[in-house]
């Protein structure tokens, strides 16, 4: 690796402390046609979530008698990310797709609605890292603006490995010339992991370690989700008197 | 949505208001909805803007490419537009490649900007039949409340508008680009107008209620030549109802106006 | 532009005046299988529109309860054009799909026909300009033939700027190197619109004057579908004999 | 075609007919029905034909192409035969990408036109390796009304046989396309004769009537060799009936016959 | 022809003399999932074939109220041949698909079965020559052991003329560089061809004697096919013991 | 898979089973099925191996082709991993592209041997930024019964440890293949091992049947370093169930000590 992602006064490229989130700013009800939506610029990556449902399955034979059937699909703009890319679905978006929606079903309570579909759908704008994780924690906003009862929020947020240090909230630059990329979702108030991926090398002790940072930065990006709830009813609240 | 059964009372109200002159929303027959433009949204995107007519939301992004010209004109760059009409935009929409409707919009919004000559395209080439610039511009459709074309329009105007070209040296038969920028060279600005026809009536930027009961839609796009004078580029009746010649003659009269309101809003140093 | 289109006496480049169409010969009832047919030698463009239906919607889905649906297919032989198309659908025969079966939809009594659809097959074996506006020309004919009850005919033609002049029924080399194109089509004797398209640079009172050639060449199209169908239905009715 | 119910009732009257040497249209079992050929009916293609068998009717086209050979024949020019049911042929066809019908189609032209060697590919060779003629022969089924093989090869056939190449000139590494033309290198030439089984009776040329009730069909192509000597060069089976191998030879025996009539309808000059 | 098929002493260049088969071997039953399959070892040739059925029709538009629907897929795994096959069907292996159940489907009483569908999937593990024939054969063995009533079994064979030589059982080489090929089926003890297939140059005589050689090594093919399933039954029945 | 209603009855009987330590085919929750390598089972594909556990039957071939590098890596060589759950092993399997579920796997399998470094790929380049080798590994599933992971990163990762690199000259800017071998430049060797989380326990190499009532599952790879250190070096979570902290880290260090005994069983001479 040529390039030093670590700086001589122990700092990171964009001047982070190891354990130190990018600024992240949620928004909640961005969309007017969607049932819920949410839109974050996590750093500089930049997604918009709109959720729809519970609504008829279609075509019917995917419908489900005893619930709901959750579809989630991960999709990045061409202009998204440095080189163009294609329209088409990658093999990589498809898989984020089956990922994210394992990460965010857990949450949901299907059985509420049999028959129906939920339907979730992530555009990434601008990508710069840490894009799965952040359409995770948007998309719980954007299920939660839809009214759809959940067991708890989904708080996201990647570890890397970079130059032996462990890292939280993994930039672009830093899962391309880093040593590993630890994805990891929770539902903060249930203590459980909802999506764990991992690619690199890293000891067990390593491994440990980086599940307890990015378990400190899913409690970070909770207490943001939260806030952002919180002073989006507030505000329709207050347009409804 | 031209499958869907025409919801008749809607059509009878909207026209009924329309007799005295008024719309759903409040508007006037002739009023645009608040329109907003904001540039260089993704900044790893050359060029991009997103564009709001009231709740309709747009975004484009241009990217530049190295690629190979057409073999009938070796010495001009290439655009090339896509739209994509991206499922969280409206609950009709489905994934899946482009339907013929997310391509009428591309191939309308590109002809505007073709026809206007609004990217000299001979600038753009970097070795003459083998290398040249290729312009992608990209339009996702965010939240579809109507009027598609002319947002779509305005967004990959002002992405095109405010968009950077890497400069580039070219040495033999490589090309390598420079970390440096030159603004794109452009000329004449297309500005699309597009009115609904609702029995006798013309709407102008028709709202998502308005384009579900109408007979069928003109999009009419005005650009200044050379000599500063106004003139139609680019025309589409999209719909299955009938136009008499007088509404055409009319609509295009109306267009040129609200063209000209609309160009004002253009981000400054633009005509 | 290095190619003149017009020549030294005013006269196109083939002799044609400027307000003169190309020899265009209508054949009706020209398939076996089709319900109704029709072909057209359109100066050097070639094209044979076959019409199925009313018949029963397939995927029932897409049936309508109170009209028929109408669909149309526009599309081109790969040897109809100088390089070889790719046999894909391309997007410019998506969007003239479009356009042809909106250009031709508002003369079908589709109302009369719940539940049914009526397809429209142009089939482009030589393409020298001017193809949708003959493709709609000559699948009016093909309705009439299939027995569909309609309005009016549909008739069409395109009017471009070359060299400063304005001419009718555009050839492919005044589309390539002239200033403008506009395809119009329209029921004749209801002096309706039901197709206009247009690119190039036109101020409002060329526009204007397009349009009125543009009328003038429908009309003169419509004389000659009339008489197609004349001839057509005079042979049929003798064979009946 | 294949999923249907036979329509028993119309195979009894067929195989009752046959018993005295009869067919619905008034052929004998061996009869062609009319067969019109018309070649050149598409200008800019460099070859083209239509052909009718009866009402069946079919059109192809021929056009070259400069491509890149195949690694392993790199001294070869390329032949490429497809084609499409197009939907106004028949109320069974969709539209789409070719089905198995259609490529089985294209497939036994193809193995027809190739293993005759009627196309010289070694002459089609532009620069060994590198450039070479490629010559798409494109198959339009415009009217179904049965023997889809036969006539799709005859006017592959007569399309290739009045065809022109385009002459050119090769530079260095670059080919230049004159403004001339050359006739087409061709050699033997193929005709396809495809006969129905349906109960112990041999049709051929089968209406559709006939192909909806068979039990299955055989497809046979002759061609002379250098020596003027008539060979089987291509065969095909199809359908899920069976044939004795009595009924193979004798099936054989008649396509020869039946190829020999159909060479003479073939445009004048050749063989 | 640069490279001679034919050795000094008369021999292929396997060392097989003109009529001879290559070593053929049957596995029956090797699938746990497949309600039947075989799988061949036929010289090279390595193929593996599942059935599944009769079982319910999906899409259900498909199933016939008379008899049951025969599928049938040939396939070839990218590294089974010298340059890597893209995963896509091929036009050849549509084609083979169709001509392999036009093959299968005479031996098959499908009109036991209506409504539903049986489906034979082969996939060509190594291509060696002759995957067409080794595939109807095998794919036999594989419905006979998911206990598919039939009429024979189907046995196939290709035949080619080499070096001025018929030759029996076409390996690669020899059908890329021989003259001709042609692959036969058959049912063996009805003395019926279900598949004939031919391209290169023969005299009708030539031709004859093609067929002829074809069905002799049908005959030793279906020898073969009925020592596998007698042994593979023999070992059933004494394992249910 | 997800969509069936999960049969509770046999969700019961197995974790009522796994309270005294069983499983329904007689194993203990961490015992591996019997697994049975077979290497070089294509001898025309430089590399392939065939890997069964208990009944899950996995074949996976490499085949070497010349290519381009991508742009940000011209001096290395590319591998490729695609799996095809191909229709003849569960009647579950359509035919048609990979689902998301054939991506997954490769994408797993592939990170795993990625992310190991096993492939050298920087000794893959032939002529930097132009030409290199890629490196093609198709999984074919050929009978699902549960743990495809495992099977399938096995097969891949035997086939690449047998497979042989074909010897090749450069010349300028040509490159000539010759008829030499030399063996693959692997390095660090991962193996996979799966766990099902069904109710709070954990089962080693799942069934098909503990598939399909598990809450999900967790994959991880293990990876000898250049110190010969034992490294997790990829992972992966399916299925929508949870895994509370202490489960997680459970499961790794199980994972850990099975990854041990299946390394012993790799073709010998391998670590």
């Amino acid at each position: 690796m040529d390039k030093k992602l670590i700086t001589e006064d122990g700092r990171r490229l964009d001047g982070r402390r190891f354990d130190e989130l990018r600024p992240i700013k949620f928004q909640i009800g961005v969309l007017k046609n969607a049932d819920g939506s949410a839109y974050v610029e996590w750093g500089r990556t930049k997604i918009l979530v709109g959720v729809f449902g519970p609504r008829e399955s279609h075509p019917k034979h995917l419908a489900m008698p005893d619930r709901c059937l959750i579809r989630a699909r991960y999709h990045m703009a061409p202009f998204s990310v440095e080189e163009r890319k294609s329209p088409a679905p990658s093999r990589r978006e498809i898989e984020l797709s089956k990922v994210i929606r394992e990460a965010l079903e857990p949450a949901i309570f299907v059985e509420l609605f049999p028959r129906t579909t939920i339907d979730i759908f992530a555009e990434v704008l601008q990508a710069d890292g840490s894009t799965r994780c952040a359409a995770i924690s948007t998309a719980a906003l954007a299920l939660a603006d839809a009214g759809i009862p959940m067991r708890d929020l989904v708080s996201s947020v990647a570890v890397a490995k970079v130059d032996g240090n462990l890292v939280l909230d993994v930039m672009d630059i830093e899962d391309k010339l880093g040593d590993s990329d630890m994805p990891l979702a929770m539902m903060p108030s249930k203590n459980l992991i909802t999506l764990i991926q991992m690619d690199g090398l890293l000891t067990n002790e390593e491994f440990a370690k980086s599940v307890e940072l990015a378990k400190k930065g899913c409690m970070e990006v909770y207490a943001k989700q939260k806030e952002a709830l919180d002073s989006h009813f507030r505000i329709a609240s207050k347009e409804e008197v | 949505m031209t499958n869907q059964i025409i919801p008749s009372v809607k059509r009878r109200q909207i026209i009924e208001l329309a007799e005295s002159g008024k719309r759903m929303d409040g508007r006037s027959l002739t009023d645009l909805r608040k329109v907003e433009i904001k540039t260089n949204v993704v900044e790893k995107a050359e060029g991009s803007a997103t564009v709001k007519f009231g709740d309709t939301y747009v975004i484009a992004g241009v990217k530049f490419e190295i690629g190979e010209p057409f073999p009938d004109t070796p010495n001009e760059g290439v655009m090339s537009v896509s739209a994509e009409f991206v499922p969280l935009a409206s609950p009709g929409f489905e994934t899946g490649p482009p339907d013929e409707n997310a391509i009428e919009l591309a191939r309308v919004v590109d002809r505007g900007l073709r026809e206007s000559k609004l990217l000299d395209t001979s600038k753009l080439c970097l070795i003459p039949g083998k290398k040249v610039w290729i312009a992608w511009v990209d339009i996702f459709i965010l939240d579809h409340c109507g009027n598609l074309i002319d947002a779509s329009s305005l967004a990959s105007l002002c992405a095109l508008l405010t968009s950077k070209l890497p400069k580039a040296e070219v040495v033999g038969d490589e090309v390598k680009i420079l970390d440096e920028y030159a603004p794109v060279p452009l000329r004449a600005v297309p500005i699309n107008i597009t009115l609904a026809k609702i029995g006798d009536k013309l709407f102008v930027d028709p709202s998502l209620d308005e384009e579900e009961v109408m007979d069928c839609r003109l999009s009419v796009a005005f650009a200044l030549d050379d000599q500063k004078q106004e003139k139609i580029c680019a025309m589409q009746k999209g719909g299955v109802g009938t136009l008499s010649f007088e509404e055409l003659l009319r609509a295009v009269e109306i267009a040129k106006v609200k063209s000209q309101e609309l160009r004002k809003l253009l981000p400054s140093g633009e005509k």
